[in-house]
């Protein structure tokens, strides 16, 4: 694991624009739930892969993700 | 054609198809927008023209130019994008221009909110374009009356040559109604004044507000204004409803004036002789028939969706007969019934 | 004796009430030649605009609108649309054109507007006193640039051709100048192009005239003339800034 | 005839807005007084929409609701914390009991639930559960019969797709006959 | 500093800059282009900022952007001008920011000339801008109270938070008249709520006239019209002369009521006792004064250079008590002394 | 843990009122952030315009002022000519700056206000509900192009960097976008560029950014990205388009 | 002191407006109201310039002078044509004799002549005329004396220039002591 | 004698545009007259040398000038 991130849940709008982003494949919508504000959430199907690019908050209308990298 | 059910705003537009509009140039603005839009999707299929132009102030001056070339024609707006139309108003005024406006007003000052309101009532009837001059102003209750209106607005436009604006609140561009649009043909007035190029005329032909003499320019303002009394005295219009008997006059146009009624209903229930008088015209205001209507009445109570505006035309009209009271909402807020029936009931007092 | 040069029918005969050897009265008959040439005078619908050439319907023989200040590409529009057959024109000034006006002109050539519109440039606000217009150079003193127009504040003149050239809509933009008499012939083979170009549906064509207001400048109408051509030419450079006819 | 004072409301997607258009078609074509008034302007954006339903004997007074409602249909639970408190006693509410808990409602207020999600899921489209919202309207409401809502959506969608219209009204009916 | 001879709009200019103008923007028109001239030549010398703006629309909107940021500025223009601004002056009362407008008006409608006209009271006193909102409008008699009212308008749109309109007829703009021009410094109000950039602040601040929840707009609106009636109540202003003991009351304002004046000796010498009645600020109207004053006479006559619009607020404040009259001229024509004179007798009939 | 990206302290905490995938949102994060890269959010104020992002006052943690519609570039001019410390900038849509504040950004960039310009074409009016803009693409459908933009009586897309780009007083000019990783990146190099200029005191800087509307396009929010890479940025061609700075 | 309603005109660059500036200037001096009022506006154009200048001892009701003209000053011939009916009975006229022809003008006017053109060639300066004329009114009004006229070229040519100063007095002084 | 050049006295407005633009040098403004609108009008000096060129009607902006050439 090179990366990690983490989404602001209730502020996600669904959009998908971080998981079309995303050079792992590593995030995806979450379906099975319903955030406060009506949308299924993103969130991260496999941290480990994530190599803290950035893509995905670069492309987030929202400001929903934060990314951290691993300090080595 | 039977009843359909539409919305204020694309029936408004299709009406003035139906008056043979043969050019639409508008602004896309709230709560207004579906009268470009219903345009540009039917209008060029009956063989009118219709521009988005980039700005309220060029649909004007469009607006302007089409009329000037003797085409009936049409813009539409909302508040803020009436205020930038004033110039080109007073132009079409001063040019004596048959022109019709729609204005779907909203809440204000500046960009306020686009709920609806009636905070545009002195907006539309004492201008704000310069100079001496008066475009007519015509003030549905609903969707039905907003297209016969425009319908009429184009014939009272074309047979005195000026603009008419027909001022509606946000509720009915809005809204929905069960409405029967008028398809009679309304025929033009030759418009031998109209540039259009000179043909065969023997003269040619000029458009213009500008009177360099002052005694040339007083002599028009003069003309303008003997127009506008020929107007007042023919066209001026309003409903009376329950007025015969009543003790009290209640004031009221456009949606609001629907309020009222049921206002009225629930007083006369309770045994308070309330009426309304509802002017159809704003501008020309029915003064003499609003006197006439508060003779007999304790106190004549005037609702409008603002902080008061019209309530400057019933005190002229009333002129210190009875007392004149306001109850208003504002900023989209729209009164209930049971609203103007305490109102009324509070100026009763201890009755 | 054949006539080789008589006044043209295209202008009626009030006399133009311009100051002496201002050239808005060369161009006024420039246009007037050419509506007569191109035999479109009962055709024709003049929009005239705010500023000294605001009485052009007075001059022209032809239908005429008068328009509010800058909005006459407006009105233009609203006529040619509702007249297709009509030939309309414009006859705007520096002050209505590119200061006003700026919104209306841009967007009728953007939107393609088969008109034609005669911009005439002198560099100043001539009808309200000899105010700066965005086209006042560097320098230059003016009622409201009593120090001489500071670029630093009052910005660098604007160059309309080529900034309507760059309009997709635009058909065809040439810049002339009346500073002398083969200047003169060059810039109504300009503006004939213009009216041509409508008469064969070919769009939106403007026609920038580079011209003098001698008594806002405060030079004879003579030195008007070089001053056109020694500080205005070589600033807004002569020429065709768009012409869709030659890409064609 | 007391005056119907109609709320429908939910997410953008759900049809709210053409349902309650088409409750007021059905009305006018039974010749009462209608109106029909959306929300509009910016809150639309962010995926919530209401429109507001009035229909009466007499000339429609007011087409705004905003307080005495005496019908609400919540197809999403905003929907109806939005517009609950409005309700005016004795109203009813039609509510989507796949998306809306109504365990606050108070109890002076008549409550019908059905799965709508569950009948456009049979039905075999999700998009028409605002149809089976309107069957479920129609069975509770004296003013409309079961053939009202047929012929409506027949004309609504007749022409430009029978498929369609066969959908909806399947799901229409779906909900009319378990209502 | 004593009297010195000059234009009214190059008086009106140095007023401002004495009131400690920050900024001026402005757009050439007929006949007020000495305000804007005077300003290019003298204020940037004195510290503050002119802008020629590309047209009355971008001045309003550079005065509603610099007073937002927390200066003291002003614009002027005239009557196609002043339309063109409506827009614009109704989002400086939605935000209520304090801005200085300055009217020199001509005749109208359109392009109308350019000769002095009072055709323009509508579009000043009610606006043409959207919602309900009002502007202060204060109206000199000539160059001196003319110089003396735009360093008043500087206060009261400070102290008010409102915009502040000085509505001037084209003959203060172009006249020389023998002016001293006040030169005390006017303290700013502390303006904290100004978008200046963030700073030391705690908060961010936000000039804003946008309220899309109604109720909200409604309160905004409330609080506007509080405002204006603590105006109403301190404000208020006019001139009487000679109206003790007058049995006909003439109301005029602007330059025309020095011209009622030299009417009422004429008339009182020939034994008619006149009196004059001028409103110095028209918003708000002196309604109370005037009522008061129009109790004791046989017929009040309103004069104005127009075809009659401040005659509405006079019939308001007299309130049906004796006839309102009305003699005007207009398209840039004077009335003669001997007009008033003539018109005060004819109507005083057969007496 | 580093944390190489979170929100942006330019930005309050309250949720943006934009529409799911609306990229307006990104726009107003790489403002903000070069706002506080450039440590001037103290400094910054700015001027709100009418369209989708009429409460920007709301999102950015700098002072606000929101102006009406089309005149941001005039209220600019107010705040900056008598507070010339602070930093001006506008965020303006199409329909704001494309069409009906023509005249007034036009006008800024001739007076070469030291102001900065964000401006946000996504070829559409979202705000009023999907009417066409002066930049609609041809063939688009919107609410009052129903039929399609047709470039005969609608006019071809309207190139407003090319176009302010011939005025002599803008200082920089650029066009990114919005559609991947890597042209945000871009995005915001350039929006940081146009800050920078403002702050050495250089002069007008507009950066124009592609932006989408998936509510009014009718596409989701990713095909939305891949509209503006496929289509916009083709008619609209990405890169400087004047760069003063380079030149001197 | 009756009312003076003065009017100054002529080609556009004879000076009248200046001209009548400075009697308005003279006369605030003395301690009268005053008015002085340009023709503005398009008609300036080709040439023709007036301006009205009104005095009183009280405060000025109008300064427009439409009618009841007291005294003119008509500097070519075209100002003589365009405001003789305007002229009150008793009023005075004061013309430039080289441009003006006093021929048609009633015998209820009191005329003063003196050719200005040749006072101001004598002078050394066509452009002084109008300070010639100055000299003329100067002579003529009861109100005024030399040094007051003395004084007014002064105080407005003084700073800038005192050879034009100088030039401008000549002039002036001349044509009142011929007058 | 190629060409004639004529004047249309009481429009002319004394610019002398025309008299610049002459190749021949041959009009001239005449300061012995003054004409109806006030101004000293423009002439020709010298008929005889005129080339019919149409060069000062060119430059004429308010259509005072016609000119007429010699057939032969
Ligand atoms: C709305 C409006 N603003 C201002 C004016 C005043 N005005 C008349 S002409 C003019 C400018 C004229 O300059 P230009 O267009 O360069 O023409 P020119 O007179 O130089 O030929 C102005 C500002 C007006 N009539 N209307
Ligand atoms: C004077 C005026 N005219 C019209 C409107 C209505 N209006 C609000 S936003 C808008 C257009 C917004 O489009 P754009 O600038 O492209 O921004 P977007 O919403 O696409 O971000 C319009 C026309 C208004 N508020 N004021
Ligand atoms: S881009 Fe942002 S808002 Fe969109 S799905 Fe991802 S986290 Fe949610
Ligand atoms: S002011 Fe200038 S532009 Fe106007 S007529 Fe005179 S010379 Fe020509
Ligand atoms: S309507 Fe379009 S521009 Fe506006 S917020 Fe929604 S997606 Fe964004
Ligand atoms: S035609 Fe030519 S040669 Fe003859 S007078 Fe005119 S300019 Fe001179």
């Amino acid at each position: 694991m090179k990366g990690r991130v983490s989404f602001d849940n209730d502020t996600c709008k669904g959009c998908g624009l971080c998981v079309s982003a995303c050079p792992m494949k590593i995030l995806a919508l979450d379906l099975s739930k319903v955030n406060k504000i009506g949308y299924n959430p993103a969130y991260c199907i496999d941290q480990e892969k994530c190599i803290a690019c950035t893509n995905c908050a670069l492309m987030c209308p929202d400001s929903v993700i934060t990314v951290e990298r691993l300090d080595i | 054609m039977g009843k359909v059910l539409m919305k204020g705003n694309e029936a408004i537009a299709q009406a003035a198809i139906s008056a043979g509009c043969e050019g639409f140039f508008g602004y896309p603005i709230t709560p207004q927008n579906e009268v470009p839009e219903y345009m540009s999707k039917y209008l060029a299929k009956s063989g009118g023209v219709f521009v988005q132009a980039e700005s309220e102030l060029a649909a004007i001056n469009m607006v302007y130019g089409a009329a000037a070339a003797g085409a009936r024609v049409m813009t539409s707006s909302s508040s803020p994008g009436i205020a930038l139309k004033q110039e080109g108003i007073s132009y079409c005024a001063g040019a004596q221009l048959p022109v019709v406006i729609v204005s779907i007003s909203r809440g204000g000052p500046g960009l306020g909110g686009i709920l609806p309101s009636q905070g545009d009532y002195n907006q539309a009837t004492r201008g704000g374009g310069n100079g001496d001059y008066r475009v007519i102003v015509l003030a549905p209750n609903g969707v039905q009356e907003a297209t016969d209106m425009v319908r009429h607005a184009f014939k009272l436009a074309d047979s005195y040559r000026i603009p008419v604006m027909v001022m509606a609140d946000g509720i009915i561009g809005q809204m929905m109604e069960p409405v029967e649009i008028d398809t009679t043909p309304i025929p033009k007035a030759p418009n031998l004044w109209a540039a259009t190029g000179q043909g065969k005329r023997a003269h040619t032909n000029m458009v213009n507000s500008m009177h360099l003499d002052p005694y040339e320019l007083e002599d028009h303002n003069i003309l303008l204004n003997n127009k506008y009394l020929e107007i007042a005295k023919n066209e001026t219009d309003y409903e009376k409803y329950l007025c015969d008997d009543a003790e009290v006059l209640i004031v009221a146009y456009g949606t609001p004036s629907r309020i009222v009624k049921s206002a009225i209903k629930t007083l006369r229930e309770e045994g308070i002789k309330a009426g309304l008088f509802r002017p159809k015209t704003l501008v020309p205001y029915p003064f003499d028939a609003l006197h006439e209507a508060s003779k007999s009445v304790k106190f004549v109570l005037v609702t409008e969706l603002s902080m008061g505006q019209m309530i400057v035309d019933v005190k002229l009209a009333v002129n210190g007969l009875v007392p004149v009271h306001f109850y208003g909402r504002t900023g989209g807020v729209i009164f209930e019934p049971q609203e103007i029936v305490d109102a009324v009931k509070s100026h009763l007092g201890g009755k | 004796m054949t006539v080789v040069f008589k006044k043209t029918k295209g202008l009626t005969n009030k006399p133009l009430t311009y100051c002496p050897g201002c050239t808005h009265g060369i161009i006024h008959r420039l246009v007037a030649e050419v509506l007569e040439e191109l035999n479109i005078l009962d055709r024709s619908v003049l929009i005239a605009s705010v500023g000294c050439s605001v009485m052009a319907y007075d001059f022209f023989n032809t239908d005429c609108i008068q328009a509010a200040h800058g909005r006459a590409p407006a009105v233009a529009t609203g006529v040619k649309r509702v007249r297709p057959d009509s030939i309309v024109f414009t006859y705007q000034g520096d002050g209505d054109l590119a200061s006003i006006g700026t919104g209306e002109i841009v967007q009728a050539a953007h939107r393609g507007e088969n008109i034609t519109v005669i911009f005439v440039n002198n560099a100043i606000y001539g009808m309200t006193g000899g105010q700066m217009a965005p086209t006042t150079l560097p320098g230059q003193i003016t009622t409201t640039s009593p120090y001489g127009r500071d670029v630093k504040t009052q910005g660098e003149p604007i160059k309309m051709s080529e900034l309507i050239a760059t309009i997709p809509g635009t058909y065809y933009v040439e810049r002339v100048m009346t500073a002398d008499p083969v200047s003169v012939r060059k810039a109504k083979t300009a503006i004939k192009k213009a009216f041509q170009n409508q008469v064969d549906g070919k769009g939106f064509s403007m026609v920038e005239v580079l011209s003098s207001c001698n008594i806002g400048w405060g030079l004879s109408p003579v030195d008007s003339l070089k001053y056109i051509k020694e500080r205005m030419a070589p600033y807004f450079p002569l020429g065709v800034y768009k012409d869709k006819g030659k890409a064609e | 005839m007391k005056t119907v004072k109609m709320v429908c409301a939910g997410f953008g997607g759900q049809g709210v807005l053409s349902m309650g258009q088409m409750v007021a078609l059905m009305a006018m074509k039974k010749g009462f007084n209608t109106s029909w008034m959306p929300s509009y302007g910016p809150e639309m954006r962010g995926g919530t929409a209401n429109c507001q339903v009035v229909i009466d004997e007499a000339e429609i007074a007011s087409p705004i609701v905003s307080e005495g409602i005496t019908l609400l249909l919540a197809m999403n639970q905003m929907a109806l914390t939005k517009f609950q408190p409005k309700l005016e006693k004795g109203a009813w509410l039609i509510v989507n009991s796949a998306l809306v808990d109504t365990k606050d409602v108070p109890s002076d207020v008549h409550i019908l639930k059905a799965d709508f999600n569950a009948i456009a899921q049979e039905v075999g489209n999700p998009k028409v559960q605002n149809m089976a919202a309107l069957g479920t309207l129609a069975a509770h409401m004296d003013i409309f019969n079961k053939q009202d809502g047929l012929d409506i959506i027949e004309e609504k969608f007749g022409k430009k797709n029978p498929e369609l219209t066969l959908l909806n009204q399947k799901a229409f009916e779906k909900a009319y006959d378990i209502s």
